[in-house]
Parts: structure tokens; C-alpha cells; sequence
């Protein structure tokens, strides 16, 4: 029998693996790609199946104790997520066979890169680990906006490059203190020895301050929206849904377990400040947006403010965290099918100005249907996994009884629901005069992506108690 | 997986089958959507009737999924629930044939019955709840299927119209999802048990029971048309008329008040309720929207807007039904919601015949229609004579009990407001009555239009059927098996334990 | 105004940093006696190469992997560069034969010495992409004109070294478990296939772009 | 007074300082990134420093914050020489060398 956690760390080495082979031969990159994520299954089933009755799944790399070696382990809610961004691989790789026929052959490494750095994150429980794991993701996630090679793209992925690669600097340091003050940087080791101290302090706010930048939460968004609405559709899908999910989920395992014993209720007070100041200010930017996909990606900035919003109630609520993952995982998926969706939409009528889509949203029947499913789970309508996050982060909010969040929560929701519904009227314009209109056909496969994912979206929100059970496996995240 | 557990998820998903079925079949194959329709309609009275008779037989129905800990969708069947699953099944049918007829050239009919069939399982769903959380999730799914066939038609009114429903309907829901939320952390998660389920808390959460209470209502308002928050359903009548026959008179609207009749009797408790002072208010809103319903109906010119008006008064007897305290108010009530629906899909059938037919969308155009189209106009009178309160028709019935039931519950005042409330609906009705028979209509040009459409059966037999049915509950009340008995079997439910 | 914000910001910003850091405890309690109970265990003398090259080894594995994706990323958004002409001017030739064997030698010597004094792959690689920048300014870089070769030079480092993480796994050991008494050997395959990619793509980035293919 | 330990780590501070503010007021482009390897710099530094812990000259210094440079370096190299392309792109496609404000929305 292999170590334990084995599984867990092919799924890191299988896209490296495949990242190199397709660098070497580029013209089969796709295939290539498909077959990494079909082979990927297995490990990733494996890792499950050990999860779902051993719990917590760990392995000392090289055979090293921590805090000498690095460990890499993964417990209910790392092999929730990895199954997330395997699922969301799947169909944005699908997507790109066809969005990327003979074009940017280089597209497939770079995305093995991001899917083995996104993996290697979630699973890595040392510091400095997770600095080199956000590199690997930040370094492919500005290559690929950078992809088109138009102005804008290059513009927006200029500034993304800056933000990014100073914000991991930030967190660099921040791990550089936390070693000189706690001698060592390996998570569970820490989580024991870390006792009160201005370097600790210090450390933490500046680990958090370059976190937040690279997150894109309220302050420092101004990077996003550009970003993403100017990448490729697959590669905006791959970044709004995963790619600033990373940086948050490290945040959260810094605040909830490692530096647990020092972080204070009024430091939780203002980092859900600046989440729901996200949540209003993305709302609101997304209204009044006049293109499509940098609609969505204002949405992508509100719906991130939701998790920040969130993140003090799991200090005593155990069920807020399975909240927080479940809205991080709909939203993924919703997001991935509301930008592929959007792309189907670019394909066809060359341009995503909302004004001018009134004759070709009609045409694109399951696109339609795709937005309006997405739509229903960014909103948190029933029965999406959307609205079964924010139901449970809204019963223990109010259990805890900060109404603030409880309300901002139900506000969102609402100014998300103008937003969404602005693009879903466009369906039903009844005006399909096909005179004068460019309209081409996006290929089936790619509407039918944005389906499927939009629909997994809505039935995390039925099927849930798997996902809540595994959640929960091998010690939650409450400190 | 006894029959006990099948049924339920069964009758929901007849409906819900066909509309993803259908959704899928192209455009062109009419003649298999018809039959599709037809068979899925069928299919779910079929089921029901057999709900209808194991629930008279004691029998408990029960399903459950379990989404997480403290989150079930759980599916019963209880008096008063198969009562609203009957109303809305029967009337699906006679919408569908109605629908098929109506919308004979019109494009986008997959998506139309698609949505159609996905709205009434939502009804159905809502209806069968078992729990505040299942009746939330098929209340919000309710207004995401209703909302594409508000905009059916397409084109800016439309779009107008869907905004502004979409604003009421929306903001009802996350009003009801912060109440729902509320309660739960409160008592935990609530399931509807005859007879209330809240009794034990009454005492030391006094002031937050009742601020959940108004949320609970305004939540449930909007979609019951209570006053301030009716603004979307006379806006709602741009929709084609099967839309706006058993959405708006039966489905949405009835989606409220059922909501109302649930808080009160099966999550509050009569009893809680009355002692927390939510009912007196609740009857003094009921009554103001009842007399606001029918003065502005007095004022529309045109029938579809009337109609509107008239229903969101209609639909407030049957909260004020359930806000007097008192089991014959009760039945009053309870049985107001089947025949108010009877009676109000009669007038939107006659109402989509006079537009499909004849052109006329105005009640000033309404001369000599009665000549024009006998059958339509008939039904209609039924219908409306009804909804005045004529001794042998339904209307009388419900108001008789409700009138009873205010007095025996020391409110006099209802019986003030019924009476007027019956006045008005006398003055917006008779006049439509007068035009439509005794007046002779001018173009004698009109009668061939209506005779070229194909389907024209389809278009009269409904709003007959209807009628005759309106006939039935009102005349043979008493008979075993008419909703009367049924409103009483439920209202002595809730009062017993 | 939003200049005397940020000097502020900036001020502030030191001073905190170097309070904190003054005030840093200076006990042992870091890892360094850890690293010297287990050197002799890691089959270098130099502990750096043995933190570097065993006990953390999966950073490296994922540094490498950062190095060649910033060579994807360059040549996925770099404009296409052509190979400088050959030149045959006297000085650069003189300057090429007097240099290149050194260079050679030096890397060499450098990643072998890696094992018990500073040194490595990375200090090689260095080297090395000097010595080929040389030559690709002198015009002779026959390694652009056969573009499956270079890419295969360029991933060379990455294989090796993923080839010998999954080995161990399958004989029931953890990722990158090298067998104790082999480790030296290990680290040395590692480091040279190592040595080979980080020269040749330090001298792709230095190129700027994705080579233009010979034909187009 | 300041053993030459902490008056490395006060170089350290005045480093990752000097290297934050470069990059937030200079508009160049190029200052920006020469910002960013100035602060990677001083936290290498810093990094070095606690290597040989103020007072205790006599032990070797700790191989694992050096073992982090040389892994920081090299990260630093590949993003500065990524960047770098990115930046002769963007100056080939806009003919310039600085991010404007204006296009930028909230």
C-alpha cells in the first residue's frame, strides 16, 4: 500500500508532467490536456474514498519530519476543493479545445502550470511552500491574460503582474518574520508555538496585507475587473472562479489555525469590514456596467467580499465554514459558466456590449439557459448551492446575532439579482431580426460546458449533504 | 420506498418531467408537445386523486431529502395542503387545453409550456411542503418559472413589466429568507404541525415572534397582493392570458395566501397568534386592501387591469378569513381560496376569449359581445356573479361563512366591509354584464374573425367548465365531496388539538 | 496630497518594520540543529544543499517548475525574436575561445563542490547561460535552429528531477524518499539535468521571445 | 548601542521600505520593477540576518533561511525576467512605458 496522501500529491504531479510534455510537442496540447484531466480521476478518486473514511490524509515529502521536511495533507475540506477545481478543469478544458482550435498552442502548458500550483496550494501546509505554490499559480494566471496580446489584455495584465508579484513579496516577509520569531514554518508546528508578539503582529498584517492584494478583496480590486474582462473566456473563468480563491483560503488557514491564538476580535471586525464593502462596492460597479464580461467581473469582486464578509463566524460557528466552501465552490462554478457563457456570446456576436445583445441572446438558447442557471446560485436563490451558503452562513450569524452580516448577506443578494437579471432579460428581447446582425454559431460543445457547470452549480445546492459530510472529515477549520 | 413516500415526489415530478421534456423538444413538433402536455396534466390529477383519497382515509404521506443538518425538504400531504394541489392540478389541465388553443401561432411555445409546466410543480411543491425550508425553496422557484412567462410576449412592456414583478418578488423573498432565518436560529427548524408549532416560545420571545411575524407577512404580502405590495400584478397582465389566468388568479397569488394560511394556523398557531396581537392588525390590512382592490377596479378601463384589481381584493378574504379568530371564519377563508380560483380563472378564460376573439381589450368595447360569443359571455356572468356573492354560486358561500364567522368572533366591522366589499364588485361587474348582453354591439364584421380560428373549442371549453364547476361548489356545498366539506374537515382540524 | 499619503506610509511603514525586527528572540529554537542531527543522513556535507536538494526538496521541484513556466509565459507573450547573424569578426572569436572553456570548467567545478561548500545547480546554470549567451551573440546558437532539441534541453531539468520524486513512491517509499545510501548520487543527477535547463533558460529569457521559427 | 546584527536588519526594513515606496509613486514602469527586486533584496537580506542570530557568532549560520533565498532568488529572477517581457510587449503595443491612470475605472 503507497503512503498515505500519495493520491493527493499525483494530482500536483500529473499536470506538471503533462505541462511538460505539451511544452514539448505544443501542437497536441489539447489532447494532451483532456487526457491529464481524465487520468487525474483516479488519484483524485482514491484521495476521496481514503478521505471519506480516514479523515485527514498526510505525507512527509522525502520522508522528513516537520518542521525540518515539508508535509502536505489533505482533509475534508482540501479534497472538497481539489474535486472543485478538477471539475471546473474539465470544463473549461473542454471549453478551450474548441475556443483555442489551432491558436496559442502554449495556452495548455500554462494552464497544467495553474492547475498543478492551484493543487499543490490547497494541499501544502508550510509557509514558505505556499509562497513558491502562489507563485507557480500567479506567474500562469498573468501569462494567460496576457494571452490575447491586445492592448487592454496587456495593460490589465501589467498592473496584475505588479500587484501580484509585490503582494507575494509582502507574504514573503511576512513568512521570513514568522520564522525568525517562531523558528519554524511549518503550519501544525506553529499553530502550537505561536504565542503573542509584536513580530508576530507584524508578520501576520503583513502576510494578510499581500494576501489581500493578491485576493482582490475591496481595496486593492482595482487590478480584477480589467483583468479578467480582458483575458480569454476560459482563462477569465479560470481566474475569477479559482485563481483569487487561493489567496483567500490561505488567509483563512492563517487567521483560523495558525495564527489563532493572536488574531483579535476587532482584526476579524475590519477584514469583515472590507468584505462587505466589497460585496456593496461590486454590486454596485456591476450595475452600471455597459459590457458583459466586465459585469461579471465586478460580480467576481462582490461575490469574494461574501467570503471575507463571513470569515469572523467561524470562530464559533463550526457549520459557517462548510458555508463559507459551499458558496466558494457554487460561486466557482456559476462564475466559470457565467464567463464561458459570455465567451459563446463574444463568439457569436463579436462584441459583448449588453446594449447590442438584445438579437443574439435569443439565438443562443442553452447559453441562456447556462446565464440564467449561474445566475440563479450567484444571486442564492433555492435550490442553488448559492443560496444553501448563504442560508447557513445567515442562520449562524444570526445565532451569533451580528445582524450586519446576516443583513449585508440578504443585500447582496438582492443587488446581485439586478445585475443577473439585466443580463437574463436580454433573453427574452423577442427581437431576433437577423438582418445586418454578424451571428456565428458558437460550436455545441462550448454551450453545452457552460451548461453542465452551471448546473452542477445548482445541484450543490440539492445534493449538498455529500459535500457538507466530507466538509466536515478530518477536523474542521474552527480554531 | 412504499407508496407512501412515492407519491408525493411523484406528482411533483410529473409536472416537472414534462416542462424539462419539453424544453428540449424543438419548436416544430407541436403535435408531440400537445400530447406531452396533455398526458403530463392528466397523469398529475390522476396521482392527486389518489392523494385525495388516502389523505381522507388518515393516511400519512410522507418524503423526506435531507440537504444538511437542519435542512430537510420534506413533502406531506395534509388536509389543507392536497386541497390547494387539487385546485391547482384540476385547473393545470384546463389551462394547458386553454393554452394550446390560445397560443396556436405564436413562437416560443416550447419555452412558454416549458416554463409552465416547471411553474405549477413549483405550485405543487409549495403546496406539499412539509417545512418552513421546502415551502421557501419552491416559493422562490416559483417566481424565477413565473418570471419568463410574465416577459413571454418580449418587447419593452414586457421587459417593464418583468422588472417591476421581478423588484416585488425578489425583495418579498429575501424578506421572507431573513424571517425564515430568524425563526430558525430562534426554535430551530420548523416544520408545519396542525395546530401551530410555536407554542411552547410564545412567552419569553414575545417582542421577537412578532417582529418575525411582519417580516413572514410582508415576505408573503407581495406574492398575496396585500395593499402596498400589489403594484406588480396589475403591471403583470401584459402577459398572454393563460399566463395571467392561473398565475395570477390561481399559482402566484394563491402561492400568498396559502403562505399566510400556513403561518398562522400551522407554524403561529391560532391560538399564539391571538395572544401575541397579530391577528387584529393582520384583519384591519386584509380589509383595507380588500375595499382599495375593488375601488380601483371601479376605475380600469381595461378588462385585464379590472380583473387584476379585483383579484388582489378577492384574495384578501382569504386573510381575513384566517385573521378572525374562530373556526367558521376559518372555513370561510380556507374554502374563499378554491373558489375564488374557480371563479377568477373563469373571468381571465372569458377575458383572453374577448382579446383572442374579438380584439377587445376594453371593457367600453364590451357591447353586444354577449350575442358575439354566448358561451364565453355565459360563463363569464356565472363567474362574475359569482364573485358578487349570488346565493347559489360559490362567491356566496365563502362570504356567507365569512360573514358568520365575524359575527361569532365579535367583529362586526368585518361584516361592514363585506358587504360594502360585495357592493363594489357588484358596481364594476354589472355594468360589464349590462354592455356585454343588453346593448347591441355596432360592427357586425367582428362575428366572422372569430369563426376563422381553428382550435376555437379549446378556447370556450375551459371557462365553461369552469363556470359549471363555479355552479357546483356554490349549489351542492353541502354534497360529501365539494370544498366546502373539505374547508370544514381542515378548519376542525386546526382547532381541535 | 497623495505624496505626503504615502511618504507617511512609508515612514510609518519603516519604523514599525524595524521595531519588530529589533525586537526579534534570538534563541536557538530554529531549525538549524535539526539540519545537522539529520546532514549526514542527506548524502551532502553542505547543509544548504542538503535543505535545498532533500529535506525541502519539493520547494526546489516546484522552483524549477516556476523557472521553466516564466520561460512558457515569456515565449507565450514575447514577441518573436530572430537569432543574431553570425558574426566572424576577429575579437569576439578570441574572446569565445579564451572564455568558453573556464565557463565550461567553472560550471563544472561548481556543481560539484555544491556538496560540501556553497555552491549548486543554480550557481552552475548561471555560468553556463553566460558562456551561451556568448555564443548566441557571436551568432552560434545552433540549439535555436532545432527547436525540438532546445525544448527538450529546456524541460530536461524538470523530468529528471519529477522522475526521480514519483521512483521512490513506487517501491512503497514517500515522494522524493531517496534511498539513504544513494542520496548523494541522486542529488547529483538531479543538480545536473538541473544545471543543463536553468542554462538554457536563462538564455531563452535573455532572448526576450519565442525564437522565430527557421522557416517562417 | 546597535550590534552590526540589528543594523543589518534595520538595512533590511530600510530596504522592503525604500523598495514599497518605489513601486507605489514611481508611474516608469521599469522604476517598478526595480522597485520590486529592491524589496525582494531587502527581504533576502532580512532573511540572511536571522541566519547568524545577533550574539552568537560562534555557531555555523542556519542553512534553512538560506536555503530560502536561494529558492527566493530564483523566483525572483523568473518573475522579474517574465515581467520584463511583459513589459517590452506592452511597450511594443502602446509605445509606452507607463500605466495610464485614465483608462482605469474605480
Amino acid at each position: 500500500m503507497p503512503e498515505p496522501g500519495t493520491d493527493a500529491l499525483w494530482l500536483v504531479l500529473i499536470p506538471l508532467i503533462t505541462a511538460l510534455v505539451s511544452f514539448l510537442l505544443p501542437t497536441r496540447g489539447g489532447t494532451l490536456a483532456a487526457c491529464a484531466v481524465v487520468v487525474a480521476a483516479w488519484p483524485l478518486a482514491r484521495l476521496l474514498h481514503a478521505v471519506w473514511h480516514t479523515g485527514t490524509v498526510s505525507q512527509h515529502l522525502g520522508g522528513w519530519q516537520p518542521p525540518l521536511g515539508i508535509q502536505v495533507s489533505a482533509n475534508g475540506s482540501d479534497t472538497f476543493l481539489l474535486m472543485i477545481v478538477w471539475l471546473i478543469g474539465l470544463g473549461v478544458t473542454i471549453y478551450a479545445f474548441h475556443y483555442f482550435r489551432k491558436k496559442s498552442e502554449l495556452f495548455w502548458p500554462l494552464w497544467m502550470f495553474l492547475w498543478a500550483g492551484l493543487n499543490a496550494l490547497i494541499i501544502s501546509d508550510d509557509l514558505f511552500n505556499l509562497y513558491v505554490t502562489m507563485e507557480l499559480v500567479g506567474l500562469a494566471a498573468v501569462a494567460l491574460t496576457a494571452l490575447t496580446g491586445r492592448a487592454e489584455a496587456l495593460r490589465a495584465a501589467m498592473r496584475y503582474t505588479i500587484i501580484s508579484l509585490t503582494g507575494s513579496l509582502l507574504y514573503l516577509m511576512g513568512v521570513a518574520m514568522t520564522y525568525a520569531a517562531y523558528g519554524s514554518v511549518d503550519m501544525e508546528t506553529l499553530s502550537t508555538t505561536i504565542k503573542p508578539h509584536p513580530a508576530g503582529y507584524t508578520a501576520l498584517g503583513l502576510m494578510t496585507v499581500g494576501l489581500i492584494a493578491k485576493a482582490a478583496l475591496f481595496p486593492c480590486h482595482v487590478w480584477l475587473p480589467p483583468a479578467h474582462a480582458n483575458a480569454p473566456a476560459p482563462v477569465s473563468a479560470l481566474l475569477s472562479a479559482l485563481v483569487i480563491k487561493g489567496p483567500f483560503l490561505i488567509l483563512a488557514q492563517l487567521w483560523l489555525q495558525v495564527y489563532s491564538k493572536i488574531v483579535t476580535p476587532e482584526a476579524f471586525a475590519v477584514i469583515s469590514f472590507l468584505g462587505g464593502a466589497a460585496v456593496l462596492w461590486g454590486a454596485t460597479q456591476a450595475i452600471v456596467q455597459q459590457r458583459l464580461k466586465r459585469l461579471i467581473a465586478y460580480s467576481t469582486v462582490a461575490q469574494l467580499g461574501y467570503l471575507f464578509l463571513a470569515l469572523p463566524l467561524t470562530a464559533s460557528h463550526p457549520d459557517a465554514w462548510s458555508g463559507i466552501l459551499i458558496l466558494l465552490a457554487a460561486h466557482a462554478l456559476a462564475k466559470t459558466a457565467l464567463f464561458l457563457a459570455a465567451g459563446n456570446v463574444l463568439h457569436a456576436a463579436g462584441h459583448d456590449t449588453l446594449a447590442e445583445l438584445k438579437t443574439i441572446m435569443p439565438r443562443l438558447p442553452v447559453t441562456a439557459f447556462a446565464v440564467a442557471l449561474a445566475g440563479v446560485s450567484i444571486i442564492g436563490l433555492p435550490p442553488s448551492g448559492g443560496f444553501l451558503g448563504k442560508w447557513l452562513l445567515i442562520v449562524s450569524a444570526l445565532d451569533r446575532n451580528a445582524l450586519g452580516i446576516a443583513l449585508l448577506l440578504v443585500i447582496g443578494s438582492l443587488l446581485a439579482a439586478i445585475y443577473i437579471f439585466r443580463i437574463i432579460a436580454l433573453a427574452f428581447s423577442g427581437e431576433e431580426s437577423t438582418k445586418g446582425v454578424r451571428f456565428h454559431q458558437p460550436p455545441r460543445s462550448m454551450e453545452w460546458a457552460a451548461f453542465v457547470l452551471a448546473f452542477f452549480a445548482v445541484l450543490l445546492g440539492l445534493a449538498s449533504n455529500a459535500p457538507l459530510h466530507l466538509i466536515s472529515m478530518g477536523g474542521r477549520m474552527a480554531p | 420506498m412504499n407508496d407512501l413516500q412515492i407519491l408525493l415526489p411523484l406528482i411533483l415530478f410529473s409536472s416537472f418531467f414534462t416542462g424539462v421534456i419539453i424544453f428540449f423538444l424543438g419548436e416544430g413538433n407541436h403535435r408531440s408537445r400537445t400530447v406531452l402536455n396533455l398526458l403530463g396534466a392528466v397523469l398529475k390529477i390522476l396521482l392527486v386523486l389518489q392523494l385525495l383519497d388516502g389523505v381522507y382515509h388518515q393516511q400519512v404521506y410522507q418524503s423526506q431529502l435531507v440537504l444538511a443538518p437542519g435542512i430537510e425538504i420534506v413533502l406531506t400531504a395534509d388536509a389543507l395542503s392536497v386541497f390547494f394541489v387539487t385546485l391547482s392540478a384540476f385547473l393545470w389541465l384546463l389551462t394547458t387545453v386553454y393554452a394550446i388553443g390560445y397560443l396556436e401561432q405564436s413562437p416560443h411555445r416550447s419555452r412558454f409550456f416549458g416554463f409552465f409546466s416547471i411553474c405549477v410543480s413549483a405550485t405543487t411543491g409549495l403546496a406539499l411542503a412539509g417545512n418552513l425550508i421546502t415551502f421557501l425553496l419552491f416559493y422562490e422557484l416559483l417566481t424565477l418559472s413565473t418570471y419568463p412567462l410574465v416577459v413571454h410576449k418580449g418587447g419593452a412592456r414586457a421587459l417593464r413589466a418583468g422588472r417591476i414583478y421581478l423588484r416585488y418578488t425578489l425583495a418579498g423573498g429575501a424578506v421572507l429568507l431573513f424571517g425564515i432565518a430568524w425563526l430558525q436560529n430562534l426554535a430551530g427548524p420548523i416544520s408545519f404541525t396542525e395546530g401551530g408549532a410555536l407554542s411552547p416560545l410564545a412567552e419569553n420571545h414575545r417582542w421577537e415572534l412578532q417582529m418575525i411575524f411582519v417580516l413572514l407577512i410582508l415576505g408573503l404580502g407581495v406574492k398575496a397582493a396585500i395593499v402596498p405590495l400589489h403594484g406588480w400584478l396589475p403591471n403583470a397582465m401584459v402577459a398572454p392570458a393563460p399566463v395571467s389566468s392561473l398565475l395570477h388568479a390561481v399559482a402566484v397569488v394563491k402561492a400568498g395566501a396559502f403562505g399566510v394560511v400556513r403561518m398562522v394556523y400551522e407554524v403561529y398557531g391560532i391560538d399564539v397568534a391571538r395572544d401575541l396581537n397579530l391577528l387584529h392588525p393582520l384583519a384591519i390590512v386584509a380589509s383595507i386592501t380588500i375595499v382599495y382592490g375593488s375601488i380601483k377596479a371601479l376605475f380600469q378601463d381595461e378588462l385585464k387591469k379590472r380583473l387584476a384589481y379585483s383579484t388582489v381584493s378577492q384574495v384578501s378574504y382569504i386573510v381575513l378569513g384566517t385573521a378572525i379568530f374562530g373556526p367558521v371564519a376559518t372555513i370561510g377563508g380556507i374554502v374563499h381560496l378554491f373558489h375564488q380560483g374557480i371563479m377568477k380563472i373563469t373571468l381571465f378564460f372569458a377575458a383572453g376569449n374577448y382579446a383572442e376573439g374579438l380584439g377587445i381589450h376594453r371593457v367600453s368595447q364590451m357591447d353586444g359581445v354577449g350575442r358575439k360569443m354566448p358561451w364565453t359571455t355565459l360563463s363569464f356572468s356565472i363567474g362574475a356573479l359569482g364573485m358578487i356573492g349570488l346565493p347559489p354560486l360559490a362567491g356566496y358561500v365563502s362570504k356567507w361563512y365569512l360573514q358568520k364567522g365575524g359575527i361569532e368572533g365579535d367583529e362586526a366591522w368585518i361584516s361592514l366591509v363585506l358587504s360594502m366589499s360585495s357592493l363594489l364588485n357588484a358596481a364594476y361587474f354589472l355594468p360589464i354584464l349590462y354592455r356585454a348582453w343588453f346593448k347591441t354591439g355596432t360592427e357586425e364584421t367582428e362575428r366572422s374573425r372569430k369563426r376563422r380560428r381553428p382550435a376555437w373549442w379549446m378556447l370556450v371549453l375551459p371557462p365553461v367548465t369552469t363556470a359549471l364547476f363555479v355552479v357546483y361548489a356554490g349549489a351542492f356545498a353541502e354534497t360529501p365531496y365539494s370544498p366546502l366539506q373539505w374547508a370544514k374537515m381542515i378548519a376542525d382540524r386546526e382547532y381541535t388539538p | 496630497m497623495s505624496k505626503w499619503l504615502t511618504r507617511l506610509f512609508c515612514l510609518s511603514l519603516f519604523v514599525g518594520l524595524s521595531l519588530a525586527l529589533l525586537q526579534l528572540p534570538n534563541d536557538d529554537a530554529r531549525l538549524s540543529p535539526a539540519v545537522t542531527r539529520q546532514l549526514d543522513a542527506s548524502g551532502v556535507s553542505n547543509p544548504v544543499t542538503a535543505v535545498l536538494l532533500n529535506f525541502r526538496s519539493y520547494d526546489t521541484l516546484l522552483e524549477i517548475a516556476v523557472l521553466l513556466l516564466a520561460l512558457v509565459g515569456a515565449w507565450a507573450i514575447g514577441q518573436p525574436r530572430t537569432a543574431p547573424a553570425t558574426l566572424d569578426d576577429a575579437p569576439l572569436l578570441i574572446v569565445l575561445r579564451l572564455f568558453l572553456p573556464p565557463i565550461i570548467l567553472g560550471a563544472a567545478y561548481f556543481l560539484w563542490v555544491g556538496a560540501s561548500a556553497p555552491g549548486g545547480a543554480f550557481q552552475g546554470g548561471a555560468i553556463l547561460a553566460g558562456g551561451l549567451i556568448l555564443l548566441l551573440l557571436g551568432g552560434r546558437s545552433p540549439w535555436l535552429r532545432r527547436p525540438l532539441l532546445h525544448r527538450f534541453l529546456l524541460i530536461l531539468g524538470l523530468t529528471i528531477f519529477l522522475m526521480l520524486t514519483v521512483l521512490p513512491s513506487f517501491s512503497g517509499h514517500a515522494f522524493l524518499q531517496y534511498p539513504p545510501e544513494e542520496a548523494k548520487i541522486w542529488i547529483l543527477m538531479i543538480e545536473s539535468a538541473a544545471l543543463i535547463s536553468i542554462a538554457f533558460t536563462l538564455t531563452a529569457l535573455f532572448l526576450g521571445g519565442p525564437p522565430r521559427s527557421p522557416n517562417s | 548601542m546597535i550590534s552590526s546584527e540589528q543594523l543589518y536588519l534595520i538595512a533590511a526594513a530600510a530596504l522592503v521600505t525604500i523598495g514599497f515606496y518605489a513601486i507605489g509613486r514611481s508611474p516608469n514602469l521599469m522604476r517598478k520593477l526595480l522597485g520590486i527586486n529592491v524589496l525582494g533584496n531587502g527581504i533576502f537580506l532580512f532573511l540572511i540576518s536571522v541566519a547568524r542570530p545577533p550574539g552568537k557568532s560562534d555557531q555555523s549560520p542556519d542553512p534553512v533561511p538560506q536555503a530560502m533565498v536561494l529558492t527566493g532568488i530564483v523566483v525572483a529572477v523568473c518573475a522579474t525576467a517574465f515581467a520584463l517581457t511583459l513589459v517590452d510587449r506592452y511597450r511594443a503595443a502602446t509605445g509606452r512605458l507607463t500605466l495610464t491612470e485614465t483608462d482605469d475605472y474605480a
